[in-house]
């Protein structure tokens, strides 16, 4: 038996297979269609302090090794979240996994006041699945968003104290894979107090309809995601891996078992899959599968020694 | 709902671009209605490719049939399916009719859209309904699909054509209203069921809301998830902005809200 | 007749398609395998001042979409280059293209030097065919070349005025990709007198292969090209287009005309084709015929009226 | 060098994994020498796959063919192509053999390294020269090559391999170390001539640099272009880093370094 059992900065995760934030929705949209026991944890829609109605449609275009999306973050608010989204989660999904709410808002304080409810929540038994925090300052696609707040690292790290302050809960920083340099992103987040690091958001990225010479998405810019954007996320994973302790969710191109091995590989804890699931919502079963298989096939004990384990 | 992996039965051309899937999927059939759609993995594309959504033209007897028209990358890769090909096929996704319509049900479509009034219409004939009529607009006559299909569910069908090819020279809306206007006249009640092109919904929603009347209105968004999980799918309502794959795609006509 | 000229910052192209930096050797190898005709102008492979002997081996691999590579700038040095190479160019290609010379170096000297050379050799009749000099400050894949030079603002304006005093050549500045803003880089090109700019050089990645537990390239990391990347390189161009009136030679996953044009919609004046050449060497000619072919349909009598016309 | 439309007229499989693929082009054949390749696109990858580089088995009354081995995504991929179906090749690449050898011809092959030899021993043959001994090794007998054919030619054919299941039980160089031992005694001159893995490469450059006599050797590297526009085929030689595409893939075995 393979112990696949991994410890993400606080957040128990029974299997190193998560979802990606805005893949998943709010964790119960893809029962029947997926067997959730394979999953350490599902990661739900950015949310905010209020109801965000997302960017105008369309809101994606399909491309070859992908998807560029801009869905803009809309999302129920705070309030409808713990209030019925979480127990609807809890109550549908039979064992449900640990929950790793992704976060987002328009000023440092919104951030922390997020947290700080959600914290609150998580001690209730009526939303005990929240799990974890996942701050997302990397969301190309809303320009009041959190964008601007992981492109500037003394940003960065006011942002992630003030989460820290008001939250108990393991915080995950969600980094944008557009800089030069990871390290000292990874600084700031560590400085303020981070417990993991999750990697990466999409690229920023554009489609032109040549046809009526129209940007495809109504927001103009979006964010690539799917297989072709794996190579560039195992590189950033493996810098930042390189450049502290902190585990590393890694995400970014996750379609079978050999894309999660290279992160785990490369340094990674853990993995979520995001865009795969809409062509295979099966897929987060099949990586996990392929995980414990290469497990005994290279006669490691445990997932967990496989993270940074190149030769 | 499930992602069944249904083994294609009969794949034939019917007419100018549009095609008859018949799929092997009995769980899936049992539990699909009227309106509903499912999401499709097309086979020949590339395993990253997005999945396809198609509305129910039939779920019957262990099967599920889609109508569909080539458009673009997706529908010419579906084409190459062959009988005994697996299809991953994901449903029953979203909310359909309501199999049920106090009055007579006008049933009003174009181009692929009379494929789930289809399915409605015999659901409505096998729950006792009498008074169906559909009415079926396209271009051309190879656009009015299902013709036969309906007549022989004893449905009244009439159709309009743009060019006059077959039936009324015009629009849908046209026989439309001439019903209308016989129903108003001798006040009976009616509900309206629709599916097509926006223009076309948008007209049909305008007469439900316009008479009183309830209109049921399926929409055809751009989607990615199919589930409700992506958030791609929007449709304006009075409640904002919904998901047209698990809040409809079939909305009610007094809910929708145009641009 | 559509008139294909375009003129990308005082080098003028008879036709607004290129062929990339490193995917077209010295401008000759492509003979017999693609129509030379429908080229604009060929760009040679990155030359620096020395011989240089690039990385180990493997330096590449294949991944869903594209390629990652690691060369590492392997190439004969200024001398032969221009003793050798050009003339060896120009009597073999007949009507020779106009070549743009891609140049590196690991100091800002080296840089101006192998300007100044280029420039002293381009009016020879040897190296007459020499029109252009693209500065590539971006290669991921070189230690102690470029890269750093691209990562900064000041020290790229630094470069790029010291390369500028060397020569009277258009001077096109190669750009990186992975940053979270284009414009305080195309502000110091502009500043340090650049003519043009030329996007994007591959994206940072890397592949593992997970039997051996080992990185695929001898140099670990490598840059991702193709297909898959050109989303990302229409979003960097059109950023790009709005910050600056310099034209710009986009590049990154041109494989069919509608990619080409929705580059020029974006902002670009020209393209260059990359690694599509290596699956199919005749592509610069399709993509060529379909954007004439575009043109015509849409009713534009010159490619250079698509620069920036979108809607 | 032309990027050919090759008509595919037979691809049959020949033992276990390989298989012999002839393709219709006539200027390419022409031009072909022993010992140069072709890079192939494989019609069912997809438009970014990279070519994959072949040497060529048999050149000759317009037909080309290749003798490969089932080995990953782009081989399996190329197993689907029919006769009828058009395979772009690009060709002819690289420097071969010299087509004259002093003295006896020792042709040293392993797996599909054999291919070239066999183009090259017909055209030894072809050109009058008589005595061409070709050493063939393997893991077991169905690696074992184009044997038949060799033969046909008139080639003293020695076999060898790992489990004794055909010829010698060893490695190919012991049969290969006996002809040397005999042909020094004899005092005959000779020339060496290998294609196969890079262990049995070092071995036989290593016998020709000791015994002073020619060998040529063919590298397989990892390849991009083809044509010598990238880079990518590095092989480490007295000259530097050499691409294998252009300056080889057959090297003088004196101007190989080793790792
Ligand atoms: C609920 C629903 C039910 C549908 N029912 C049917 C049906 O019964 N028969 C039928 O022929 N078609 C139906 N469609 C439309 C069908 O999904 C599209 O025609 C198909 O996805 C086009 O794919 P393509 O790759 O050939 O076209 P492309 O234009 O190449 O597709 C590119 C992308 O756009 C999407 N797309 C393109 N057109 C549409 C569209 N009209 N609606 C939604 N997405 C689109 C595709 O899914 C794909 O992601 C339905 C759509 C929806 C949302
Ligand atoms: C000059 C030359 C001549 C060759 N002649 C023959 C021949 O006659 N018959 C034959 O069966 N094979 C030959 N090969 C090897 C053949 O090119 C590879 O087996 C083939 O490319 C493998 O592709 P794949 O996708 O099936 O394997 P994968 O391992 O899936 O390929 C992944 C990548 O690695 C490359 N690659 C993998 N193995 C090799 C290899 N051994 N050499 C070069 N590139 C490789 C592929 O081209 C591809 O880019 C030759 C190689 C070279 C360089
Ligand atoms: C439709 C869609 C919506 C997304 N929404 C969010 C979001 O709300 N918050 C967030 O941090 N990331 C979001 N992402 C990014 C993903 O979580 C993930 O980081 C990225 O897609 C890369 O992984 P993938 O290639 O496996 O999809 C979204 C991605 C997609 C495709
Ligand atoms: C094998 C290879 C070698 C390259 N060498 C160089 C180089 O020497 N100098 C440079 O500026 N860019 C180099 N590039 C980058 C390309 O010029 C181009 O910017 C990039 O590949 C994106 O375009 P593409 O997707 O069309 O290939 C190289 C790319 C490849 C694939
Ligand atoms: S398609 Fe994903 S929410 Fe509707
Ligand atoms: S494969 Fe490109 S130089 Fe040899």
């Amino acid at each position: 038996m393979i112990s696949t059992k991994v410890n993400l900065g606080g957040l128990e995760m029974a299997t190193p297979v998560a979802t990606a934030s805005g893949t998943f929705g709010y964790g119960f949209e893809y029962l029947g269609a997926l067997d959730y026991t394979c999953l350490g944890a599902v990661t739900a829609k950015g949310i905010r302090l209020d109801p965000w109605p997302g960017n105008a449609m369309p809101r994606h275009a399909e491309v070859p090794g992908g998807l560029v999306n801009a869905i803009g973050l809309q999302g129920t608010g705070i309030d409808r979240f713990v209030d019925i989204t979480v127990p609807h989660y809890m109550a549908q999904v039979k064992d449900a996994p640990p929950m790793i709410v992704n976060i987002w808002g328009g000023s440092v304080d919104e951030y922390a006041e997020v947290a700080r409810r959600l914290t609150e929540a998580a001690a209730t038994d009526e939303c005990a699945a929240i799990k974890a925090i996942e701050c997302n300052v990397s969301c190309p696609n809303v320009k009041e968003g959190g964008h601007t707040f992981g492109q500037d690292p003394a940003v960065l790290n006011r942002l992630v104290s003030a989460v820290r302050a008001k939250t108990t809960l393991p915080l995950i920083v969600k980094l944008a894979p557009n800089v030069p340099d990871m390290r000292p992103y990874v600084k700031a987040c560590e400085d303020g107090g981070a417990d993991a690091l999750s990697m990466i958001n999409t690229i920023p990225a554009m489609v032109i309809d040549i046809e009526r010479r129209r940007p495809v998405l109504a927001n103009v810019t979006g964010g690539l995601s799917g297989r072709g954007i794996h190579p560039a996320a195992v590189k950033l994973v493996y810098d930042a891996h390189r450049a502290t302790k902190l585990p590393i969710l890694a995400m970014g191109g996750v379609y079978e078992a050999k894309d999660a091995i290279e992160f785990f590989l490369a340094g990674a804890t853990a993995v979520a899959v995001g865009t795969a699931t809409f062509s295979d919502p099966s897929t987060a079963r099949k990586v996990l599968d392929g995980i414990t298989d290469y497990c005994e096939r290279h006669g490691f004990s445990s997932v967990a020694d496989l993270v940074g384990a190149l030769e | 709902m499930l992602d069944a992996a249904a083994k294609a039965l009969e794949h034939v051309e019917i007419g100018a671009d549009y095609r008859r899937l018949v799929l092997e999927a009995p769980q899936l059939s049992a539990a699909l209605a009227p309106g509903q759609f499912v999401h499709v993995r097309v086979p020949a594309l590339e395993t990253s490719a997005l999945r396809r959504p198609f509305s129910v033209f039939d779920a019957s007897e262990g099967r599920v049939t889609v109508l569909y028209k080539t458009v673009g990358r997706g529908t010419s890769a579906l084409n190459g399916v062959k009988p005994g090909d697996v299809v991953k096929v994901l449903g029953p996704l979203g909310h359909g009719f309501p199999v049920e319509c106090d009055g007579e049900a006008l049933l009003v479509g174009g181009g692929y859209g009379v494929a789930p009034l289809h399915f409605l219409a015999r659901a409505l004939k096998t729950s006792g309904h009498r008074d169906v009529v559909a009415f079926i607009g396209g271009r051309t006559s190879s656009d009015l699909l299902a013709v036969d299909e309906l007549r022989a569910l004893g449905v009244d069908v009439r159709l309009a054509t743009n060019d006059g090819s077959a039936g009324v020279k015009g629009l849908v809306t046209d026989p439309l209203d001439d019903e209308l206007a016989r129903l108003r006249e001798e006040g009976r009640r009616f509900e309206l069921f629709a599916c097509g092109p926006d223009p076309m919904l948008k007209a049909v929603a305008m007469r439900a809301n316009g008479t009183g009347a309830k209109g049921w209105i399926s929409m055809d968004r751009h989607m990615i998830c199919g589930v409700g999980a992506c958030y791609a799918c929007i449709q304006k309502t009075v409640r904002g902005n919904s998901r047209c794959c698990v809040e409809g795609p079939v909305f009610r006509a007094a809910d929708l809200v145009w641009e």
